[in-house]
Parts: C-alpha cells; structure tokens; sequence
C-alpha cells in the first residue's frame, strides 16, 4: 500500500488514491471499545499503552498548572493543549527517538513526550526568554508562533536528511488556521517536489482564535489538501489517541522507507480558550463545549484501560501523583522566577561580534549602573 | 466623556461605516470577536457579516484581497493583528498597495487603510511588540501615520479611510487604554501636520504614537532639573513634517528623536539626516537618538531595560546640552 | 451538474466531484476534427469561430513583432504567447464584456481578445512607462510580474462583485509556476470560503522559465490542487480552442451564476523562449519544441474550419493582412517611441500632493535644466 | 587574468563547494539554467543535483528551507532571482533567518547566504531594478554586504558562505560584467572594513555596491573641476565600519552619501546620523545625499534621470563646498 500511495504522484495510479477515506480512522469508542482496523496496526504493548495514558496525564495536569501560573500573574500569557494531548502525544509517540519535532506554540504534550522540560517552555510564556531548551538535545525544534512558517523549517531539514542519508523523518504540529497560509503550502509543495521524509500534522481543532473551520476554508476536508502536492491525505480521530498513533506510525514509517511526505488531518477541539487572553464565550456556546466534552481522549483510554483490567486504582493514582509532582517541578522553576540578564540581549543576536552592538551594550551597561546608583541614592 | 484610544478608533470605524456603506472592516478575528484588543468591538453586528468580516489566515491575502475591493470601488479597512504578523503580507503592502497607483499612470486608486497595533510595553515578546514602522516609511508611495492620543486616533483614522491613498494607521498598542476627556467625533489637524505637544525652549523631544506620552513624562522631569523640552508629535512619519521639526530645532538648537524601533535606520535617521541638511548652523549639538537597540525585541521581562524610557530621554538631554 | 459542484464543498455530496476528469477536455483534433461532448457543448455559430481564429492570427503576428522590436533594441525585453494563442484567446472570449480579467505578464492573447491596444502593453517592454491602458475602460488589469500576486486582487475585485450583487466574474491568469507561490494559494482559500466568483487559469506550459513542471510540483495534475480549496478543478487541452472555450464558459457561468469559485489548468506548451532574455537551448531539446508543435492551436482551428469550408483562401489572406496592418500599427506606435516625461515619474505616487516629493521633483527640474545647459554649452 | 563579477562570484561558489560539501546551492533557475545571470553556471553539472538544484517558484519557500536545511547542518546558498522578488520572502527573513540564533539563545546556528542581485541601470524596470537594502540593515540579525568590484565579489561571497551567521550579499546586478585583472582565489581584508578607493581632501564620498564605480567616476571628473574626492567603498553595510567613515570626515570635513535606493530611510540617513553623531565638530557641512528619489523604480526609459550618476553627485560636491 506504501508504494501505492507512492507511485500515484507519478501517475502510474489513480490519483485518488492520495484522498483521504470518507471517514477519520477512529479506534477507539468513547466506551473504550477497541475496533482492529488491519490497515491500521497499533502494535502497541500493555506497557506502552499505560505510558501513553501516563504521558497524557501529565500534559494535562502541567497544562493547567500553566494555566493556573498564568492567573497568578506569573505567565504573560498561556495556549493550552486541554482537549488536544492524544493528537499531540500519541503523534510524537509514533516517532523514533531520533526524528525531529517542529511545533507550534501549543504542543506541551509533544515536548512532554520528549523529555523538554515544561518550565524551559514556559520561560517564553513568562517572558524570561524566547526559548530555554536546546533542540538538538531534544530533537525538539523552538516554540514557533508566525503561524504555519515551521513548516518550511522542518522540510529543509527533512531535504537535509534525504541529503544527507539519514533516515529520520520530521514532523511539523499546525493548526486548522495555519493550512491558509502561504508557508505550508509552499513547505508541501517542495516537500513533494523532493520526496521530504516530513510528515504535515494538523491538529484540527475547529478554531483559529474564534475563527470556526467553515470560515477558514471550503475544503471537503483538510486532508483533501494534500492531493494537491502528491501527498497522501490521512485523517484521524485526534482525540482517538490509538488512531492517532497508527496513523501517524504508518505516515512516519512511509516517509523513512524514502516514500515521501505526507498530511495528517487529526479531528480534535480546543477545549480551552486560545490563550488565557482570550473569551471564547464571545464566539461558541456551551453546549458546543460540552459535547466536545464528550469525546475526552484521556478518559478514552482510561476506559479502554480499565476495561481490558490494566489499570486499577493504585496505578492511577500513582500517575496523578507524579503529575502532580512534575506540576509542582514547573510552579517551582517559574515562580517568580528571575528576569535574566538584560546584558544577554546582545549576546545570541550575531555569531561574530560587532563593535556597533558591543558599543550599544556598553550604553545599557552605563544606564543600568545609573539606575543602580540611582536606587542606591534614593534608599 | 472619558474615552480611551481604543475606543476612540472603534468610534471612528463606526462612523465611517455609517457614513459610507462602501467602507468594509476585515482580517483576523475581527467580526465576531471584535478584534483581539476589541477595536473592532460591535461593527458585525451593527453592519452585517458583509461589511464587517472574518477572513482565512492569510495576512497577504487580506492585504491583497482588499487590493481588489478597492480596485472594485470599495474602501477597505483591513486589520493586522499583530505588528510582527504584517511581514507575510509584505509583497503585496510593498510591491502592490504601494505601487499599483503609479504603475497605472494614476488610473488605479487605493483608498485601502491598513491598521497595525504595534509596538511594546504591555508584556508580550517577541511578534507582539514590534515596531516595524522603518518598512513603510522607506517604501514610496505608502503614507504612514501614528496617533498618541485618543483623539488623534479618531482623527486620524477617519481621515486616513477618507484618504484616496493606502494609508499605514500605526497603533500604539500600549496606548490602547489610555484615557482622554473629548467629545466624538473630534476633529483635529491633518495628520501630516507634526504638532508641538508642549512648549520648550532648550531641547526638541521628536516622537510620534506610543512615545509621545513618554516624551511628555520626561519633559515633566526635565523640569526639576531645569531644562525646558519642546514635544513634537509627528503625527505623520510619511510623510514627515520637515519644517515643523526644523522650526522646533531652529528655536532650541538641539533634537532627540525617541522611538522603540531599533536605532539604524530608524526614523531617528531620517530625521537626524534632515535636521543636519536643513538646520545645519542651527544645531548646537548632533540630533541624538532615544531608541530600542538593534536586537530582536527582548522577551516581555526585559523590555523595559530595551525600550527607551524617560532616563534613556533624560540621558541624552543631558549629554546634547553637554556640548 | 453546477448545483452538484456547488454542494460538494459543503459535504453534502462525494467531494470527489471536485476532481478533474482522468482526461483533460478535448474537443478538436489536430487535424481539424471535432468530437462533440455533451458535457462541453461549445455553442460558437461560424461566424464566432472565424472571429476566433482571427484573433489568433492577429496574436501570433502581433506576438512576432514585438519579438522583431526587442531583436532590433526597440524592447528591452518580451515575453512571447506563441503556442498558447488558444489557451488565452479562447478563454477571454468565453467571457461576458463586463467581467474582469487579471493577467500576467505573457497574455497578449488576452488583452487583444478585449481590445486593449497592444502598443499600450509593449510601453511596459519597451520602459516607455510602466503601464499605459485604462484598467476600467477594458476591464483588463495592469500586467503583473511579481508572480501570482494578481490571484488575490482578482479575489477580492470578484468578493466585491458579490457583496455588491453585481452578476460579473473576473479570471485571473497565472502559469504552472505560479501555482507554487503562496499568494495563489491564500487567492483560492478566500476565494473558497467567500464563493467569490472567480475563475483561476492556469496556463501550464510546461515550464517556468527552465524549470518544467515535474521540479514544480508532485500532484497528480494542477487541476487536483482545487479541491484542497473545495473548488472544482477542470483540465483542458489548452491547445484546443474549443475545448477551453467550452470548459472556461462553464467555469465562469457556474460562477456568476453564485456556484463559486474554480480552477483550469490549460495543457498548452511555450513555443518561444522564456522571455527574449532568455536561452532554452540551455534545458530543453529541439525534438521536445517539434514534437509540441504539432500540437499548434491555430492549425487546429484552421484545419477544421477548412475541413468544414469555413474558410476559404480570401478570407484567410484577408486575416494575415489585417494582422500585418496590426502589426504595422504597433511598430508604428513603438520604433523610437519617445521616452515621457521624467517629471511624470512624482505624478502618480499619491493622489494627495506632498511637499516631499515636490521638493524632490524641483531637485529634479533643476538636475534637467542644468544638463539642457551643459548641453546647449557644448553644443 | 581578466575577470567579471558574475564570473569571480561563480568562482567563488564553485570554490567553496569544492572545499565543503555541506555547500548547497539553490534557487530559481540556478540549476540547468545557471541562473538567469549565469551566476550559478556549471555548478549542477559539476556537483550534481543534490548540491545544486532549482527550487520550485516560491521564495518563502527557499529561504524558509534554507534555515531547516542549515539546522541540519549544511552551509546553504540560496539565490533570489531578483531584487523585487525578495518580498514574498520577507517573513522568513526578517522574523526567522534573521532571529531564530537569538530565538534560540544561541543554540541554533545558521550559515545561510542569500544571494541578491539588485540594482539597477541594465534598463529593465520595476521588480528587477529595485534596492532593498534598507529593509535588511534594519532587521537586527542579519548581516549585509554588498560587492563593487570583482574581487570583492569573490572574497566577500567566500566569506559569506564561511560565516556562521546569515549573510545577505547584496550583488549590484549592472556591475556583473564589470572586468578586473586579478587572479583568483583573491584574498580581501573582511567585509566589515571599508576601504579608500581614492584618497582625497576636499569631500568624502560615501558608497558601496554599484556607486563604487560611479563614485571613482565623480572622482576623476571632478579633479577637472579643481575637487579632490575621497571615495570610501563601505563594502558591508551592516555592521557599518562608522570608524572608516568618520575618520575619513574628519579630514575631509564633508561627506556625501550615494546610493540607489529612495533617499527616505535609504542607507545614507543612518550614515548622516552617525555622522554628525560622532563627527560634529569636525563638519564643515551637513552629510548630503545623492540617491533615487521616493518614488517607485522607474520605467527604464527613464532610470537615467532617477538613478544618481556623476552629475547628481558633482552638484551635491559644490553645494557641500559651498557651506
Ligand atoms: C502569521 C501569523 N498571523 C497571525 C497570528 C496570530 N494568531 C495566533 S494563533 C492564531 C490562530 C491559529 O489557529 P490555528 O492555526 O488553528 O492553531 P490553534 O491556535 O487552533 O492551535 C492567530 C491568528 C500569528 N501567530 N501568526
Ligand atoms: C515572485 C516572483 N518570483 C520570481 C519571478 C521571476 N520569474 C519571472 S517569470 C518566472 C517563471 C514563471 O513561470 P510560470 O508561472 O509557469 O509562467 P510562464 O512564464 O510559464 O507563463 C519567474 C521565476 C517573478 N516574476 N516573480
Ligand atoms: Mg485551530
Ligand atoms: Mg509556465
């Protein structure tokens, strides 16, 4: 089927075969009940399945820890993943350890799921600095907020890749809103012109701001964009973690057997506003909430879990406990956390020095000492 | 009547819109949400989803869209979001809001308004402070202006939707919520008029949009130090009020120009440029610049060791009436 | 069959409507003979399909002259339309007098087809001005080079034409390369969800510049971009002038009749180099050049009014000698055409005056006055 | 050995290929073509497809795979075919290329030049003809040079390509067939250095890029006239070797400033400010500037009366020695 999808660019197939299938790939009920789909596979161990449930747990619990950080006035501002983390943390599942992640500004449970500490994310958030973890560490690629523009990053970097041999593959996080911009498209169009092994993964979560899916486009669906580089279009039910996965794992695997690119639609919703700045109560209703409500991936595989007698109640609550913990890890590191050194702000700018910014740091040298004099004069 | 810049501008689009039903309002959250600092606040609901609307994610084609409903007959107000989301609309403000007029020998006319909140100090980072103003004024054919005041804003952005030209209402975001006592509609100079906003006779504070407020704060605390500073608004940064600003130094001998953008080529060397070729057996001193420095903007903790405030004002008060 | 275009967007029937036949559109054979299609009726009386090969006639000619006016230094540069005379001609003609056209730089065809004078459009070549009709007088917008950037004004001229309940389309013209730029594609998303009624043509003659359209993009075709829009994607042979006429009037008469928004990729081939600058020598191959033009529109279109006695000898000559008229009459306009005036150059940049530029244009006056004077001096 | 620029650039990407290969080369046309300039000729059948390769149309699309390739680790080259067609690129440039280093608190590094020819005086009109340099030396981040003879061709391209940092290399497009007789590999001091092309007393004459030459030719002509011209070809304009100019000033007492670009924020007003910044006592009159006017890039018929030339230059000379 790989090479199906492959060759169809080429025009030795019917092209439709790059369409995605009349419904989202979904696994997993709301009940827990599992549907097999042999085209796709999940091959997911007990052991793995309950880290996964694991991982989500705490995306949720530092998710809201952000949250409540933000209200205390220690974050400017905060995105929450609420509602989002089976699309974000089953996706970067699929991975392999050494394939890179290029997100948004949203996928906590990416970066959880890569070992990115949440504080050094938050520091961006707080305004401590732009970024605080090193990418190569954790083949996590920087917070990106210019909406879609990651996406021509993690295909150059997948160009790099082919180049140069190396069989890892890339996958870029961006929005339902992000599929209008030029960047993505023109990031899908080399990617298909190069056979990039990156993989496009929409979290479709319905709005862009307060922006509905219908006003950002008249697309049958998001997924049918691909045909329009070559791509096969997945989709999956984002908040189907175990869909999810699969879908992902076959679009990754694709890509590093050197079958090219390919675009994932994950249906999923924004369960929180856009950013604690925002009012949702001014664009969706209630009841638009609460049956989003309904389709919660974490009691998903909870039930699923439970049903099949792999959880039991110590396990959960030793899962609530290290959330907890790692929620209280990040308040730690971001309460009040100190301002860096505002000297640093002419450091990471150029590679080479340069006499004008060195000269401009000895002007905010000279000021900051008269402020120090000044407060010192003044207690 | 208390009324704040924002509101003033959300006044300001509503009279135009009542006044002339080719006046369309649009970009990226701005019908139902009403814009994300609420410019845009009750213009769907009053005008109709056809006049007041969301558009897709796509800043150049908001731009380039509203190309084409002026070319139609419309007048378009299209709304930025952010300061640091106008670059993916760059080509089409620059090489076609700008240009197509002259390229039609005249025949084409653009009366589009692109409204830009810019500018920092309000504890955003990074896309959400910036002050890209230096782009615009550099591009001919784009007329550039920022209010600093409430009724400015009115003003100004009536005239600018009035305008046959593209015109860059520049807003400084942090003004937002500044406060003044007027009645609306007010009616005030034409914007290309730079106004003294207080009266001095030693040093020339030059400043336009958020640093207007600024400049006047550091003229009060020049004041016990005994230096008297003259406040010019620009108003206009494109065009620029040359003589206004070459009066001002022609009476105190000196000029400091403030702005957040970064300093090399900022508008503060335009103006430096022009003060020294107009004034030149004027000047007393060199026309020194009060500025952001030239890195990215800092993260929101430190903006305020980047932005120039009234000790960075103050500082090169007192090192131009040093020489 | 417009009504089920229309709906598919909307999910209410098989999105897979919006894809383009397995075969582009093609009616005439080269050798004259016609297959009629029910879907594609083409509807032109005799006397229209003369009126149509004139025009081409006229287009080729004039087309070679302006390639004889840059080779003899009249023109800085040109960009030829030969081979795609029925591609651009055909389509303009599919269209009502009052509906708008955005082309780009290389649609001679086009602007003949609305009576724009195409001296007016060589002043561009030549650099006499930038340009030098009247947009409204021939609802025919200024060329433009910046590459697909006119996708978007003609989106938001069509949304205009829509909230103002005007029953006009506007078509805009770009290239296969085209379709790769951002700005076509934020152009189609708008366009999509404000069902502006819009045509997008793409003329995909294999090329851009040197680079053919396999490096351009892996989709199956550039008609299969449309759907990602939820816009039906059509194909034609763009050789074939009936076959685009049919498709295109289909296209735009599903428009204004309030259906929407579509795409045509015209399969046509660019006979002639790049721009006169330009040396295909360099990618591409005489027996690639030979073999496309067997594929001539005008023969096409000739053979078949022959074979039907349309055309007789007379008729034919009397076309060549108008056409050589034409072209007398825009050699006349061009050899040695004046430059303007320099002080033009501050007259169109604003409506409102500015002292700024006043001063610079009195910099200038004087600049020219002192060269009269120098020049008199020598003299 | 007689030598282009467009030929000792080809030589200087061929050179740097050879020696790494983590050197990409690619863009428009630069492949089978070599580029409409036939800059890049030779490169794709001598290093194959993989390193030098064309890209599909979309200049957003080259750069913003430029930064993801050197992430990864290669040195990119990439070509924007012209001036003009830079600004769909803006936003990864300005918001990207130019910041991601400072982004990512120096973790990540980006060794990407990108190539601009620009300029004009070939007769080919807007789009084509354009000087874009004042939008990058704003953007903090970036680091822009700009060639006016061959062998600073070579060195400053080889230098480019060696530097950690992203480097716009601003090629003036009328001089790609300017000769010199060297012979390469040619070594040059580092573009951060300007240089005295012609020493003078009486005026110091600003340039860079295609005014280099133009520059040398007031020169020469103005010796008739009884002026001795100092030319000073400031070869990177970000950094700007301020030192190299004001010295030059101080002997001089006079600087004229030319460039193509509008006058309005174009590179001479941020050399004006600094110039009577740091040499004000030493002016004799105010920093002038021969440069474009405001207005959109001219039909070709006409650059000859907006680009400036020997004759703009020699009036600003008498006027400055007239102060
Ligand atoms: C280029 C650009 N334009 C505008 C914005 C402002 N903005 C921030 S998030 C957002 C909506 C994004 O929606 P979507 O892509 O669906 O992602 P989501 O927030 O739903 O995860 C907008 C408009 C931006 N960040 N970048
Ligand atoms: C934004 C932009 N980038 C680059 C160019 C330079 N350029 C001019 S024509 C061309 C190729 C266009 O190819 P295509 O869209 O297929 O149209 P065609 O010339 O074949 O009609 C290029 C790259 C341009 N005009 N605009
Ligand atoms: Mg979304
Ligand atoms: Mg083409």
């Amino acid at each position: 089927m790989v090479d199906d999808l492959q060759r169809a660019g080429s025009g030795q197939l019917d092209p439709t075969s790059l369409l995605p299938p009349a419904e989202p790939v979904h696994l997993l009920d709301p009940d827990g009940t599992l549907h097999e789909d042999p085209d796709h596979p999940v091959g997911l161990d007990d052991a793995a399945l309950l880290e996964l449930h694991r991982t989500m747990i705490i995306t949720r619990r530092v998710d809201r820890e952000a949250i409540n950080l933000q209200r205390q006035g220690q974050l400017g501002v905060y995105a929450s993943c609420l509602g989002q983390e089976a699309a974000q943390v089953a996706s970067a599942w699929a991975l392999q350890d050494e394939d890179w992640i290029f997100p948004s500004y949203r996928e906590l449970g990416a970066a959880i799921v890569r070992d990115v500490d949440p504080a050094d994310l938050l520091h961006l958030f707080r305004g401590t600095w732009l970024s605080d973890h090193d990418p190569y560490e954790h083949r996590f690629a920087l917070l990106s907020i210019p909406i879609g523009t990651q996406a021509l990053h993690a295909t150059g970097f997948a160009m790099g890749a082919r180049f140069d041999d190396n069989p890892i593959v890339t996958v870029v996080y961006f929005g339902d809103g992000g599929t209008s911009e030029g960047d993505p498209h023109e990031a899908m169009t080399f990617a298909g012109v190069m056979r990039a092994p990156v993989v496009f993964f929409v979290q479709n979560n319905q709005y862009a701001i307060s922006v509905p899916l219908a006003k950002q486009t008249a697309a049958p669906t998001l997924a049918h964009k691909a045909i329009g580089y070559g791509l096969p279009g997945y989709r999956c039910d984002g908040n189907d973690p175990l869909a999810t996965y699969a879908v992902t794992r076959r679009a990754v695997e694709r890509a590093r057997a050197g079958h090219g690119p390919a675009l994932i639609e994950a249906l999923t919703y924004r369960m929180e506003a856009h950013t604690t700045s925002d009012d949702p109560s001014r664009y969706r209703s209630d009841e638009e909430l609460e049956a989003a409500a309904l389709t919660d991936p974490i009691v998903r595989l909870r039930n699923h879990l439970r049903n099949r007698d792999l959880l039991d109640d110590a396990t959960e609550r030793r899962f609530e406990e290290e959330a907890a913990e790692r929620a209280q890890a990040v308040r730690d590191a971001i309460y009040d956390a100190p301002h860096g050194d505002p000297l640093e702000l002419f450091d990471h700018v150029y590679v080479a020095p340069r006499a004008d910014l060195a000269a401009q740091r000895d002007e905010l040298r000279a000021e900051l000492a008269r402020r120090e004099d000044d407060d010192g004069g003044a207690a | 009547m208390t009324v704040t810049l924002a509101q003033a501008i959300n006044r300001a689009l509503t009279d135009a819109m009542a006044e002339d039903d080719r006046v369309l309002v649009f970009g990226e959250d701005v019908g139902r949400l009403g814009g994300v600092f609420r410019v845009t606040d009750g213009l769907q609901s009053r005008f109709g989803e056809q006049r007041c609307f969301d558009t897709p994610l796509a800043e150049s084609g908001i731009i380039g869209t509203a190309i084409g409903l002026a070319i139609y007959g419309y007048r378009p107000v299209a709304e930025m979001q952010f300061d640091g989301f106008t670059y993916p609309a760059f080509e089409q403000l620059v090489s076609h809001l700008a240009k197509l007029r002259n390229r039609s020998r005249g025949t084409l006319t653009l009366p589009v308004t692109v409204r830009i909140p810019y500018g920092g100090g309000i504890g955003a980072g990074e896309h959400h402070s910036e002050s890209p103003e230096s782009y615009w004024v550099h591009t001919a054919g784009l007329t550039v202006v920022s209010p600093g005041t409430p009724d400015d804003g009115y003003a100004m952005v009536r005239e600018a939707i009035a305008s046959d030209d593209p015109v860059i209402v520049m807003e400084p975001k942090r003004r937002y919520w500044m406060k003044a006592d007027i009645e609306l509609p007010v009616t005030a100079p034409p914007a290309h008029e730079a106004l003294v906003r207080r009266e001095g006779t030693d040093v020339t504070i030059v400043c336009y949009g958020p640093m207007v407020r600024t400049a006047l704060d550091a003229a009060e605390a020049a004041e016990e130090e005994g230096w008297s500073l003259e406040v010019l608004d620009l108003r206009s940064l494109s065009p620029m009020d040359t003589e206004a600003i070459v009066a001002s130094v022609q009476r105190t001998g000196r000029a400091i120009v403030v702005h957040e953008a970064g300093r090399s080529l900022g508008l503060g060397a335009e103006v430096a440029a022009r003060v020294q070729e107009a004034a030149f057996y004027h000047l007393e001193a060199p026309v020194l610049r009060a500025t952001g420095f030239d890195t990215p903007y800092p993260p929101a903790k430190l903006e305020g060791y980047w932005l120039p405030d009234v000790d960075r004002i103050l500082d090169l008060v007192e090192r131009s009436l040093a020489y």
